[in-house]
């Protein structure tokens, strides 16, 4: 089973990358563009088969060390069409 | 004093920082990451580098590494932590210390002297240094933007786990409060970004660092 | 079942000249192997016969290079050079390009072009103790140069940063020429014992050819080819080549290299660099005088369904061949497994003297190697010689702006501004052995655990090369040897990176000659031999070559480093010399192009070589005797720009009491020195320059917070810091 | 209106960074995991109006700036919705 993990800032951490893309943005002549946010796209496959389960292990993994949820939220897809 | 160095795959300060504990008189012992057993010591030392290249997030994969259980446990009883660099940047993501270290604000590595004010000695790493004396130590490193949400902040403050601050005007990467090193409330947890291994003979452009070493050569021994 | 194999492939000139191989080049190999080339064979001759690997439009020059010397254990031809520094310690290095990835990607490019460098020294058994680039980019406001300096320099920091060896050195140039062609070079230098210094030969028949590092991936599949072949503006669609670096895996391939070489497991080792496992199988296979036969199937790979070619073409990095004792394999991959790397033995040494590949239980290639390693046409190409310049006449210019306002300008521009920027961003002390940085004459590191320190340098001035190329590769050596001088240590041995324009257009292939002339002349009257280096050709787009850029890498070594003297003023009332005679040499000087706008070509500053070495000598036995605090060559910007370089470091200013027009300020004659003497030393000084004939001129005196020339200018050094560091940030954008 | 554009890297380009997480994920005991790969994600805000403008925009800033197409691929993603 194929799954992706989307892990974004949370609001009110200052995100520095965010910023500076967002600025690069605005000299590149691209007007209204605004808060910018940079996060991760993490993509994997699992072995699992059912669906509640690999969903318990990805959070697993979040909580343990894909995410550092001082700063972080994620977010977890499963792709179970495939 | 004995001190243990851990070193994880991608560390590459160990060397340096075991040289400084040396010349300190400490009795140095580097342990690989992936052992469980930690010897009896007195200082445990998380050395910078690029721990696992620094990948995901800095430090993220060598928190989780076995040896952390074993310093988190031995931290719990009170032995003596100093985390340089990547090493704060571990401590932070195994919880020792709180917050977290962004990406520099310009976003770009930087490699330079900077000045700090020493804000808490009553530490045993610090206690060698004057209440606000200023000192000159290098940094390097793309991730030591200090952050935390403001409680926290307000809480190292209360606390005084502040242990040093860039000078005003040479914050090199952005960091809340200008907080260069912090500590745990008892001051036997220290993480820093700036390397005082870095500046510890004369041959190397000063000795401000190798005070920092010969403090916890005192009080830990 | 059997798929469509690769070899299926006809041969057509069309698939040869795609190769980028000549029908007479074709028709030679068909001769060494007494039949057609299949197409996986072809493919190996193509990498092996490319520019890059097989030097074939440069080697009959190359061979008249000095790489002799009581220092010098290894010269070329190996992974990199190592010479004897004393105690039993030998220094190992080399230089390379990595040009056109780094124009395609600029971080990936620069990034692998760091790592590649520090394999050809790892593998020699060297620890890296430090790193050096010099890069050219186009004009600065050229619409790519700013991303394409951003890029390379944060790849080459990403990379060194990581693998935690400091970048201690560099220069960077800006010129038109390289609008479309940037060069990124990287040197590395590393430290080993001189009786753990690992070759690249393999012998012993049915010893183990082992692979160990990161899987192969299609990388770079044709990079080798890449790299020789000249650009235009189609050359986006070579982008899938791209390679990336993974420094973190390096590190790893580093120590696990280093603990199995504290054994004697190795019999020869060589890194897979420019076409991978294919050039380092034949390197290693030809040296040893064996045969050597691969199986592709136990070949760690990371993509699926890898075909013969692709995998003997491969350029993914971080991987090594080693040759191993018979018997050892265990042993190693226990060290490799540790450290969490593939590990394989993928083949074995024969006596047959042929490289023979099977894959999917087939042989898919069976090639002879000699011809493969050595077989590839030497050309002697036509070659014109630059026509000489005259001089210019400094007395006959008039100048625009008075001496401060020059200056500024200079201090301010893109050749002389503060690099601050770009160092800033390199670890340059991780190890704990940098003495001194980015931003002196030459960096000092020492040797670990002792009182001996290396000075290292790169250098060229690509500007002389182009007006004159004898000169010009003569005055890249002298001013390396300076800037090794000026910190009292003694050069030793040069690296080179030789980036020129298309070979097969007689005017580049006469700067490249012209060069390499003035580059040997100069490292024999200079005891300072070749004893590695590269060579990068075809840098050109749309048919505009690059200005000649032979880039020097310079190292020497200081014995005693608390010897060592700085390149700015430490203390005010210090009497300042300059060491050289100044005629005013304006010809190609920055001054000249940038406040003079002079752009109708003119000689460069002669090099007078017996001078150069007399005031080299000179200068590091005063300063060896304690006579001089601090020391700093004479080059780009003449001697009022390197009187403000020394003032601006410490904010020591200087009270000059000599008057001289433009031509003296900032003439670039060559073999000049900037010291300042302390009072009680200055008589000592005087009299051993007389004995010593060497002309020295006191020009004035330390002090105060500005740099002065009675009644002629008065400048604070806030004034020109502001010029000097604002113009990088600026570019930049922060 | 809101977008989110997903990086990731072409087939066949190295990710040392989605190895190094499937190691430390084994080495935490999560099984089955495989075929990791880190890619990016970022959101902004625009100012159009006019969803096809708004991608063409988003496009010219993706091949400028946001993704390097040398090496990367990218996804956009307009959330109208909102
Ligand atoms: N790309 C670079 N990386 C690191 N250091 C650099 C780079 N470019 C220039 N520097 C440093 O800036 C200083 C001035 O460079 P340069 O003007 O080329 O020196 P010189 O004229 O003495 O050869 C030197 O110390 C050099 O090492
Ligand atoms: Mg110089």
């Amino acid at each position: 089973m194929k799954a992706t993990i989307y892990i974004s800032l949370k609001n009110g951490v200052l995100d520095p990358q965010g910023k500076a893309i967002e600025n690069a943005l605005g000299q590149l002549g691209f007007e209204g563009v605004d808060n910018v946010r940079q996060g991760k796209m993490i993509e994997l496959d699992l072995a699992d088969t059912d669906a509640a389960d690999a969903r318990n292990r990805l959070e697993a993994m979040c909580e343990k060390l894909l995410a550092n949820t001082v700063i972080e939220n994620f977010e977890i897809h499963l792709n179970d069409a495939e | 004093m004995r001190a243990a160095v851990i070193v994880f795959p991608g560390s590459n300060c160990d060397r340096d920082v075991a040289v400084c504990l040396e010349a300190a008189g400490a009795q140095v012992d580097m342990v690989w990451h992936g052992d469980t057993e930690l010897p009896s010591c007195d200082l445990m030392v998380l050395p910078g580098g690029f721990s696992y290249g620094d990948y995901l997030r800095c430090g993220s994969m060598a928190a989780n590494s076995p040896i952390m259980r074993e310093v988190v446990a031995r931290a719990g009883t009170g032995t003596a932590v100093l985390g340089i660099c990547n090493g704060f940047q571990v401590l932070t993501e195994c919880g020792l210390l709180p917050g977290v270290l962004m990406q520099n604000r310009n976003l770009n590595f930087v490699c330079r002297n900077t000045r700090l004010k020493v804000a808490r000695t009553d530490t045993p790493f610090t206690h060698l240094y004057a209440e606000a004396e200023e000192i000159i130590i290098p940094v390097a490193h793309n991730e030591g933007n200090y952050f935390a949400d403001d409680e926290t902040l307000k809480r190292l403050q209360g606390e005084n786990c502040i242990a040093f601050t860039y000078a005003a005007g040479d914050n090199p990467n952005g960091a809340c409060l200008d907080i260069a090193g912090i500590t745990d409330a008892s001051g036997r947890v220290l993480g820093m970004m700036p390397h005082p291994e870095r500046r510890a003979e004369a041959a190397l452009g000063g000795e401000d660092g190798r005070r920092l070493f010969a403090s916890a050569m005192e009080r830990l021994a | 079942m059997s798929a469509p194999h690769v070899n299926d492939t006809p041969i057509t000139p069309e698939l040869v000249a795609e190769h980028g191989l000549t029908p007479d080049e074709y028709e030679m190999i068909v001769a060494h192997m007494g039949r057609a080339p299949n197409f996986t064979e072809l493919g190996v001759f193509s990498v092996m016969w490319s520019e890059h690997c097989s030097y074939k439009s440069s080697r009959k020059w190359l061979k008249k290079l000095p790489v002799d010397g009581p220092q010098v254990i290894q010269g070329p031809g190996e992974n990199a050079g190592v010479i004897d520094i004393g105690d039993g310690d030998a220094a190992i290095f080399k230089m390379e390009s990595h040009n056109h990835p780094s124009f395609i990607e600029p971080y990936q490019g620069a990034a692998t072009g760091v790592g590649g460098i520090m394999r050809d020294v790892f593998t020699m058994g060297a620890r890296p103790v430090a790193n050096l680039n010099a890069l050219r980019f186009g004009q600065p406001d050229h619409k790519k140069t700013c991303h394409l300096v951003a890029g390379v320099v944060s790849g080459i920091g990403g990379y060194g940063n990581c693998i935690g060896v400091p970048t201690v050195g560099g220069e960077v140039n800006f010129d038109a020429s390289y609008n479309g062609n940037i060069l990124v070079n990287a040197m590395c230098v590393g430290l080993a014992r001189t009786d753990k210094i690992f070759y690249a030969a393999a012998t012993g028949v049915g010893s183990p050819v082992v692979y160990v590092g990161s899987k192969t991936g299609r990388d770079g599949i044709h990079g080798a080819t890449m790299a020789s072949a000249e650009f235009d503006d189609a050359s986006d669609e070579k982008r899938p080549t791209v390679q990336v670096g993974d420094p973190f895996t390096e590190k790893l391939l580093l120590e696990a290299c280093q603990e199995l070489m504290s054994s004697d497991a190795i019999i020869g080792i060589q890194d897979m660099g420019a076409a991978g496992l294919t050039s380092s199988s034949v390197e290693m296979a030809d040296k040893g005088n064996v045969g050597i036969r691969l199986d592709l199937d136990k070949v760690p790979c990371r993509e699926t369904h890898m075909s013969g070619y692709e995998m003997l073409l491969s350029e993914s990095q971080e991987r090594m061949l080693m040759v191993l004792q018979p018997g050892r394999e265990d042993e190693a991959a226990e060290i490799f497994h540790r450290w969490g790397l593939d590990f394989a033995v993928v083949g074995e040494l024969t006596d047959t003297n042929r490289m023979v590949v099977v894959h999917e239980g087939e042989i898919i290639a069976d090639m002879p190697l000699k011809p493969l390693a050595d077989g590839a046409p030497e050309y002697d190409r036509p070659h014109t010689a630059t026509p000489a310049l005259p001089a210019l006449d400094a007395q006959a210019l008039t100048h625009p702006l008075d001496l401060g306002e020059s200056l500024l300008r200079l201090m301010g521009g893109s050749e002389m501004a503060s690099r601050r920027w770009i160092w800033e961003q390199y670890d340059s002390m991780v190890m704990g052995d940098t003495l001194v940085g980015p931003g002196g004459d030459a960096a000092l590191v020492r040797v670990h655990g002792t009182n001996k320190a290396l000075a290292l340098t790169t250098d060229v001035t690509p500007r002389y090369c182009l007006a004159d190329p004898v000169m010009g590769g003569q005055q890249a050596v002298a001013e390396a040897y300076r800037n090794i001088s000026a910190t009292g240590a003694t050069p030793l041995a040069i690296t080179n990176c030789l980036n020129f324009g298309n070979p097969e257009r007689p005017e580049i292939m006469g700067q490249f000659v012209g060069c390499l002339d003035g580059m040997g002349a100069a490292c024999r009257a200079l005891d300072f031999p070749v004893v590695s280096g590269n060579v990068s050709l075809y840098n050109e787009t749309n048919g505009r070559g690059i200005m000649p850029t032979p880039a020097i890498g310079g190292v020497g070594v200081l014995d005693d480093l608390t010897k060592a003297v700085g390149s700015a003023f430490a203390n005010a009332g210090m009497s300042v010399y300059v060491i050289g005679e100044t005629h005013g040499a304006l010809g190609c000087s920055l001054y000249a192009r940038d406040v003079l706008a002079i752009d109708t070509p003119a000689a460069p500053p002669p090099v007078d070589l017996e001078r150069e070495r007399a005031h080299g000598d000179f200068v590091r036995a005063q300063i060896g005797a304690g006579h001089i605090s601090c020391a700093h060559d004479v080059s780009d910007g003449g001697l009022l720009c390197a009187l403000a370089e020394m003032c601006l470091p410490q904010k020591i200013g200087c009270a000059v009491e000599i008057s001289g027009d433009h031509g003296f300020w900032f003439g670039e004659d060559q073999g000049r020195y900037l010291v300042a003497i302390a009072p009680d030393a200055r008589a000592a000084f005087e009299k051993a320059a007389a004995e010593a004939h060497v002309h020295i001129a006191q020009i004035g005196l330390t002090g105060g917070a500005e740099l002065t020339i009675t009644d002629a200018m008065t400048i604070s050094l806030d004034e020109i810091a502001k010029a000097h560091e604002n113009w990088f940030p600026k570019l930049m954008g922060f």
